[in-house]
């Protein structure tokens, strides 16, 4: 290497890590806020590092922190979100993959006009889609239950990952359907055996974005939810949200990192799956 | 059967069809209709006029709701899509740490913006965060303090979405920087061609399709960005940084006057009609190179 | 009872047409090769007769059954692209494999395809390789491995050596060759090599533009080509369209083609023919002959030439190309390697006019 | 076998244990109870909750409701009736006639208060008045110039956070200092001619003034961290509803001694009442429950322990204050001194006063003039238009 | 002054080792063709003189300057892949036009070489076109395009013309010819085309398994090949290997060959050699005369001959191919058309012993 393109490494280096220390910046906050005893919080600088640590905060929030009169911490309704996260984005993901791959390989008239009805769907409100949409769960007889809760996260989920979907296997060529359809493959045997295994970093991708929005939803957690079938974001809330009490910083913060476990783990495993150059060499022009 | 066959593709769509149908374009129409009545607390389903859009523009704060609108979405659009497609193009190089890079790029998505916000509120604001710590270092005159100028306020909320969205946008560029073929990179290397500008001129047209692809998602965040304004300024200072969602929130859930939040909520999705469809129209046009 | 029809066949890419009007019928055990110049629509027939690409017109029946609209996995057909298309996530051994998979193939008779078809091809040693890891001629040679285990009513073969050295295309086309001769395969074969043309067809077309020039046997194109675009471009040396006057006479024909500073050369074709006076006289580098050793000259060539002055002599291994300028093209004749003409002197040359084409110049249409 | 499902938001630390004890006397009457806790935005996630289970067709049983969004509920679906149970109790005769109004619908009773929250108070940090020789301010001309020698010797004298209910808050006591009437005309009649009145200005000016004793950092604040500015002695007032108390003794400090709680300037007592109100349900057990429920709410017992949790005063006046603080047993007075002479008023910024359409347009009149340079006329102007447009 | 030099280079992917030292050394101006089975390691070594690769050993020279780490875009080389990897969302104009863009051509510069380049390569009417509506031809065409506007120090070519038919093969061969001469151009070609190779080179490299068997002019390889294998590789059909015994005897060698049925065949090679007892005899086809028209035999062939039993006899157009057996194997000699030769029956051969090679059969390697 030249030293120029030692400098420009170093430079790309500094930028890298620069930008992560940005991104950490508000991680950092609510770690050491998440240490600290609420005298602390109440004293010191935010910024500050914690004098004392302390893991009390962990351990309320994980298991004593109330919400309302249960004061189980967040532990209860971690079970319930895994029930409805897992399913509704291994649905909403599968729907996409196979709606992407429709749109962008087996075009028909009028595909082109679905898909921008589709991508324009992911536009409504959420605000407005909840009063009609209780009224249908209460119809289909799901309100106030986990698979209600699946179905509406299924169901303003499609738009995203078809979006994704269609959007990536379009830069894949024609030529590896026609060679799969001469070697007498039919629609799900192609998508199976030869676009699933190139799709690792758009699932990855797919399942980060489902799983956040599904793993961090409110408003349809605490709309369509019972007793029972409340989401983690809806015990957090309710952690969090003291309209008249004291407010446990730490607590707050602890429990906010305890939710995001889930996600953070999904984005550790997931994020191992961008590999590199999967159709590298594949195909002419 | 050779139907059934011929159909499989329209017939896995089926579903996805009739649900968009009903759950969006069934709901739109709903709304469409509420809008026109005087429902308050709950829908009622007597026509009523116009009256709740007639009210809706003579409101201050739905102007300032859309101007806010119109600033945020741009920048927090703008500049996500730079800084996710830079970071990507980074993180192409192939660097030593990138896993780690990637997580932490990526993990402001995974937290619930019911606490970020409170960190964020804290660093921006003046005399707890950054102003605060940088004077603490002997910089008297230095100021950070947009999160309480009304005039600014919104662009906090700007940098705070940045914050949390550009990574996922990082992601999706990544995999489709990831998808394209290795051959033609080297072909343009051996051409001579700076490693900037065979980004610009040959990976990153390749990647029109994921650029929509971000394209819409950081839309549908900016315009249905509400979580982050009530975590961060709850629209403070006064209503300086309401954006239509927080409004449409409000009339419907605090106020208890869906009319008006239904009317609100036409003429969000109107105006994003307006700018998405043009969009959509230039990327789906049946090419002749299709 | 025709394996492949192909009525009227029509297709275009928006307003581009790229088809006109093919006809073609070919019968069980038939090796028809399609040649062309580069975009001809070569490729584009064959994934039309695959059913990979719609057509705008026209009809095709394999195995008598109307196929038009019918997917390509219910065809029946086996096709090697020109671009390969290998199935980058899946090894050697899987991307052969794959189609006998998916029509439930027992895993026994797999394996044993497998092997044979990897044997055949000299890949054993890479069948656990990625298409990524291969070079550009081993691509190809899964690509044609993906289609030689099946066993389908036709296949399409889309310039399936290009990438392959010499050596190694002899014996591809051996064993294409035993494809067809022992299992009675049929097949359509795209190729730029003449020597494949030639060796490997039952029967050959020639298309330009779209359009079908000629179809017929390999001597058929190459002895009789219907016109002086397919005279042109079969043969290489390429067959020598000299501009000529042609005079009936006295049961005879006497050809008169202008010659560079000297009195226009005359020969006589023993045959009366019915020629316009404006012709053009097709005739290959190899039935032109040194006139100096008589003895060898077929029959019809004794005086059927005259001297002529030698542009450029290029030696080549086994036979001497001498070039010269007659009608005011440059005309190539083969000569025998030790032969002793020299550049930039006059020669004798003679036309065997057993063999000539006569051509109109008007619409290039063959006249004999 | 009574049930209740009850929807609230009391869901952290003070409050969640105030409810639990409901919960547990429920229990012991051999109820079951089903607890549907939604926090946020003041009740607003409970509200949305609140719709969709209302439109789904399975209303809660119980529901935290308070003020006029009773009777507003009452309109669209119906309440159940629970008359008998007030009537065996004689509610009437211990609930503040004003307090009672807002607990039936149509004449019936329809929710039980729990507790009175008293909203105009000023707390003030003992160490620091003392130094500076303050004593409590009675009209806001006195709290201006003690807020003017604060500022003088570099104490921020206000201690506010920038959320409009907490500007709203700030607004109501500012226009109770102007008089009871004018607060009633005002913010309860939503009299036009008052709300564009010079007083109405003169309250704006005042709020302008009051501006000028906040921190430049103010903006987005909890208010719980405004507390504790007071508390740390960064600034010598804050202006807020009792619950504020809860910090200062969860940071161990005492009434009276470190810090100190004195009524707003003006005559009156601004109060917001929390109450259950029940929905119509089907299923006897579900009655049963609804009964029972109102019954404890209503119960001497749990309007005491409550009430010492969550730092308010009972909703009944019979109840002894003996083991309350200094704070509490001023509030109780005063509610019913204030009661007599007609100053005992709804808080509009709770949402006692005003439906939610008139109480949201005043508040953004509000809030964007204590974060704009906007002029007194103009804010009267647009209150006025807002509230108008807000009756359409 | 080298505008080349590779230096004991090595490649490996992981465990496998692609090239084996390679050394190679070319002037300005040289044409040097790689030449080598499919899987050899030929577009390997194009990637590495490119940079593409990163190698394992060894240093690459270009223009005296050692770019061995050198990005690619520094190296000042221009290069058509084997894959064409066109810019897939650019227009051919644009591909062919980018680099020049890139590099701040003026526009008019820029025109002209486009339209020049267009004409060569007879792409004018898709210059508006993207890849993927051309054909595989046209694709290849493009690449080639990329690579003629571009004046570096060193083209590489990937067998740039396999996807062309005859004609235009011959044109664009004449085109990289004109390059060559008229510019000077450096060139490093890979072809698996024989007589591309031939004609086009200054210089070939054989190549096998990642080892150089030979480095030499055309002449010297196809005359003079440095062992069997190269023998065996260039020229087609290719030269005949005959298992031999060579007896010294008088100042002239014997060399006896093993016949079918018959007793061994004795001819003499008129000069002294100093060869092994066990020997094979390379002969190339068009070196195996009719031994009837002693006239026509070079002086050499004189009496080192004898009748052989014909197995096949194949026509093809200006030759005849005889097949014969001769020391286990089959032996093909290439005669006239007009020869008499008949299969099944014997027929008299003589071989050119000035055109020779003798090899051991150890280890291929030549001994003449
Ligand atoms: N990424 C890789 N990993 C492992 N082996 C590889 C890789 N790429 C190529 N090879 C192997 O290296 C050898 C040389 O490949 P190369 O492409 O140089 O061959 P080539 O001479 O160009 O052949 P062809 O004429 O078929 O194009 C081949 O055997 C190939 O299988
Ligand atoms: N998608 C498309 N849109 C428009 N024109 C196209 C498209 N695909 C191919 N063509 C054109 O159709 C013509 C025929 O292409 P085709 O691939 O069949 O040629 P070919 O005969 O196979 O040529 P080659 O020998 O070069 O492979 C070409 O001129 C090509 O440019
Ligand atoms: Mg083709
Ligand atoms: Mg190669």
């Amino acid at each position: 290497m030249t030293s120029n393109t030692t400098i420009l490494r170093w430079g790309l280096y500094g930028i890298l890590i620069l930008f992560a220390l940005f991104y950490l910046l508000p991680l950092f906050v609510m770690l050491t806020t998440s240490l600290k005893s609420l005298e602390e919080i109440r004293t010191g600088s935010l910024l500050a590092l914690p004098r004392g640590l302390t893991f009390q905060p962990w351990i309320e929030a994980w298991s004593s922190a109330c919400a309302g009169t249960q004061c189980e911490g967040l532990r209860p309704f971690f079970w319930n979100s895994v029930l409805m996260a897992v399913p509704a984005v291994m649905i909403s993901t599968i729907v996409g993959a196979l709606n992407g791959y429709v749109f962008a390989q087996w075009r028909f008239p009028g595909a082109n006009l679905f898909f921008a009805a589709i991508l324009f769907g992911c536009f409504i409100p959420f605000q407005v889609v909840l009063m009609p949409m209780a009224r249908m769960l209460g119809l289909m007889g799901l309100a106030g239950t986990i698979p209600g809760l699946i179905f509406v996260h299924v169901i303003y989920g499609i738009g995203f990952t078809t979006l994704f979907f269609r959007n990536y296997y379009v830069t894949i060529p024609q030529e590896l359907v026609r060679a799969a359809k001469v070697d007498g493959a039919g629609f799900f045997r192609i998508f199976w055996s030869i676009f699933l295994p190139i799709s690792l970093p758009i699932i990855t991708v797919s399942v980060i974005w489902q799983f956040t929005q599904i793993w961090n939803d409110f408003l349809f957690g605490v709309s369509f939810s019972g007793p029972g079938s409340q989401p983690v974001t809806v015990a957090l809330n309710n952690i969090v949200n003291s309209t008249t009490g004291v407010k446990a910083y730490n607590v707050d913060m602890a429990a906010a990192i305890i939710a995001a476990l889930p996600t953070l783990l999904v984005y550790v495993v997931a994020g191992k799956y961008f590999i590199r150059g999967l159709t590298a060499g594949s195909v002419k022009g | 059967m050779e139907w059934l066959e011929r159909n499989v593709p329209k017939l896995v769509l089926a579903p996805s069809f009739v649900a968009i149908l009903i759950f969006v374009y069934g709901f739109i129409a709903w709304t469409a209709w509420v809008s026109l009545t005087r429902s308050k607390l709950m829908p009622r389903y007597e026509l009523d006029g116009f009256g709740q859009y007639t009210r809706l523009f003579a409101s201050p704060r739905w102007d300032v709701a859309m101007n806010n609108l119109y600033i945020f979405g741009a920048l927090f659009i703008i500049i996500s899509m730079l800084i996710g497609l830079m970071l990507a193009i980074f993180l192409d190089q192939k660097i030593r740490a990138e896993g780690v890079l990637r997580t932490i790029y990526l993990y402001p998505m995974a937290l619930s913006l019911i606490v970020t916000g409170t960190a964020w509120k804290w660093i921006l604001n003046p005399g707890l965060g950054i102003q605060e710590m940088v004077r603490g270092w002997g910089f008297e005159s230095f100021a950070f303090d947009w999160l309480i100028r009304p005039e600014m306020a919104i662009y906090t909320i700007v940098i705070a979405a940045v914050w949390q969205a550009s990574g996922f946008v990082m992601a999706l560029f990544l995999a489709g920087l990831r998808s394209v073929d290795t051959e033609i990179i080297r072909a343009a290397q051996v051409d001579g061609i700076p490693t900037r500008r065979i980004y610009s001129a040959i990976i990153i047209p390749t990647m029109a399709p994921i650029f929509l692809s971000a394209f819409i998602v950081l839309a549908h965040l900016a315009i249905k960005a509400f979580d982050l304004v009530i975590a961060l300024t709850n629209g403070g200072p006064g209503y300086a940084t309401d954006l239509p969602a927080t409004y449409m929130y409000a009339m419907a859930f605090s106020r208890g006057d869906l009319g008006q939040a239904a009317a609100s909520a036409m003429i969000m999705m109107m105006v994003i009609f307006a700018i998405v469809v043009p969009y959509l129209y230039s990327e789906l046009r049946p090419r002749r190179d299709q | 009872m025709p394996i492949l029809e192909i009525d009227h066949l029509q297709k275009s890419y928006g307003e581009t047409h790229i088809l006109h009007d093919i006809n073609i019928s070919i019968e069980e055990g038939d090796f028809l090769v399609l040649v062309g110049p580069s975009g001809c629509g070569k490729s584009t027939l064959l994934n039309c007769i695959a059913g990979l690409e719609p057509i705008t017109g026209g009809t095709i029946r394999i195995a008598d059954r109307d196929v038009t609209g019918v997917s390509p996995k219910d065809r029946d057909i086996a096709m090697v692209f020109q671009s390969y298309a290998l199935y980058p996530t899946m090894s050697v051994a899987k991307n052969i494999t794959f189609g006998m998979q998916v029509r439930g193939v027992d895993k026994a008779t797999q394996d044993r395809k497998l092997k044979e078809v990897a044997g055949q091809l000299q890949i054993e040693q890479l069948l656990h390789r990625k298409p990524g890891q291969l070079s550009g001629g081993q691509r190809q040679r899964v690509a044609m491995g993906r289609a030689l285990v099946r066993d389908p009513k036709l296949f399409l073969f889309d310039e399936p050596l290009s990438n392959l050295d010499a050596k190694l295309r002899v014996s591809m086309r051996t064993e294409i060759k035993k494809l067809h001769q022992d299992l009675n395969a049929s097949i359509v074969y795209v190729t730029h090599d003449q020597i494949e043309a030639m060796t490997l067809a039952t029967k050959i077309v020639v298309m330009k533009a779209g359009v079908i020039q000629q179809i017929g046997t390999p001597a058929e194109i190459y002895n009789r080509p219907a016109n002086m675009f397919v005279a042109d471009f079969m043969g290489s040396p390429a067959m020598n369209l000299i501009p000529a006057r042609a005079r009936p006479q006295d049961g005879v024909t006497r050809i008169e083609i202008d010659r560079d500073g000297a009195e226009p050369l005359v020969i006589t074709d023993p045959v009366a023919r019915d020629l316009p006076a404006e012709i053009v006289l097709g005739v290959r580098p190899e039935d032109i002959h040194e006139a100096t050793g008589q003895a060898h000259l077929p029959e019809n060539a004794q005086g059927a030439g005259g001297d002529v002055m030698i542009d450029v002599v290029e030696p080549a291994g086994a036979d001497t190309f001498a070039v010269t300028h007659l009608g005011g093209k440059p005309v190539t004749a083969r000569l025998r390697a030790e032969s002793a003409v020299v550049a930039k002197t006059r020669f004798p040359l003679a036309f065997d006019l057993s063999k000539v084409s006569y051509f109109s110049p008007q619409d290039g249409s063959r006249l004999n | 076998e009574p049930t209740a499902e009850v929807l609230h938001w009391w869901t952290s630390g003070g409050e969640a244990k105030s409810v639990a004890v409901l919960q547990d006397q429920f229990k012991a009457e051999g109820g079951t109870w089903t607890d549907m806790p939604v926090a946020g935005g003041g009740g607003d996630a409970a509200m949305t909750a609140l719709r969709a289970r209302v439109l789904a067709g399975n209303a809660p049983t119980a529901v935290q409701l308070k003020g006029p969004a009773i009777q507003e509920w009452y309109e669209e679906t119906g309440l159940a009736d629970i008359g008998s149970v007030a009537e065996e109790n004689g509610w009437a005769d211990v609930l503040p006639a004003q307090l009672a109004e807002h607990m039936k619908c149509d004449g019936q009773w329809c929710a039980a208060p729990v507790n009175v929250h008293r909203v105009n108070w000023i707390w003030g940090n003992k160490q620091i008045l003392d130094e500076h020789g303050i004593t409590q301010p009675t009209t806001w001309e006195e709290f201006n110039a003690a807020a003017e020698k604060l500022k003088e010797a570099g104490v921020t004298p206000l201690a506010h956070g920038g959320q409009n209910w907490q500007d709203a808050t700030i607004f109501e006591t500012v226009v109770l200092g102007q008089g009871a009437d004018f607060y009633q005309k005002a913010l309860v009649d939503l009299d036009p001619e008052a709300l564009k009145s010079d007083t109405m200005k003169g309250v704006f000016d005042e709020l302008r003034t009051l501006r000028g004793y906040v921190d430049d950092n103010f903006s987005g604040r909890d208010w719980n961290l405004a507390t504790a500015m007071v508390m740390n002695g960064e600034a010598a007032f804050q202006i807020m509803g009792d619950w504020a108390k809860g910090e200062f003794l969860a940071a161990g400090k005492q009434p009276g001694v470190d810090f100190v709680c004195w009524p707003t300037p003006g005559n009156g007592f601004l109060y917001n009442v929390d109450s259950f109100a029940f929905f119509n349900v089907e299923g006897e057990d579900k009655q049963q429950g609804q009964k029972l429920l109102a019954k404890l709410i209503m119960g001497p017992d749990f309007q005491k322990t409550f009430n010492l949790n969550k730092g308010s005063i009972p909703a009944r006046t019979d109840v002894a204050l003996d083991e309350f603080d200094d704070c509490a047993k001023q509030s109780n007075q005063d509610m019913s001194a204030d009661a007599e002479d007609g100053s005992l008023l709804p808080s509009y910024a709770h949402g006692m006063a005003l439906r939610g359409a008139q109480a949201g347009a005043i508040t953004d009149v509000v809030t964007n003039f204590f974060n704009s340079d906007m002029s007194s006329e103009d804010a009267v102007q647009q209150l006025a238009d807002a509230v108008a447009a807000s009756q359409m």
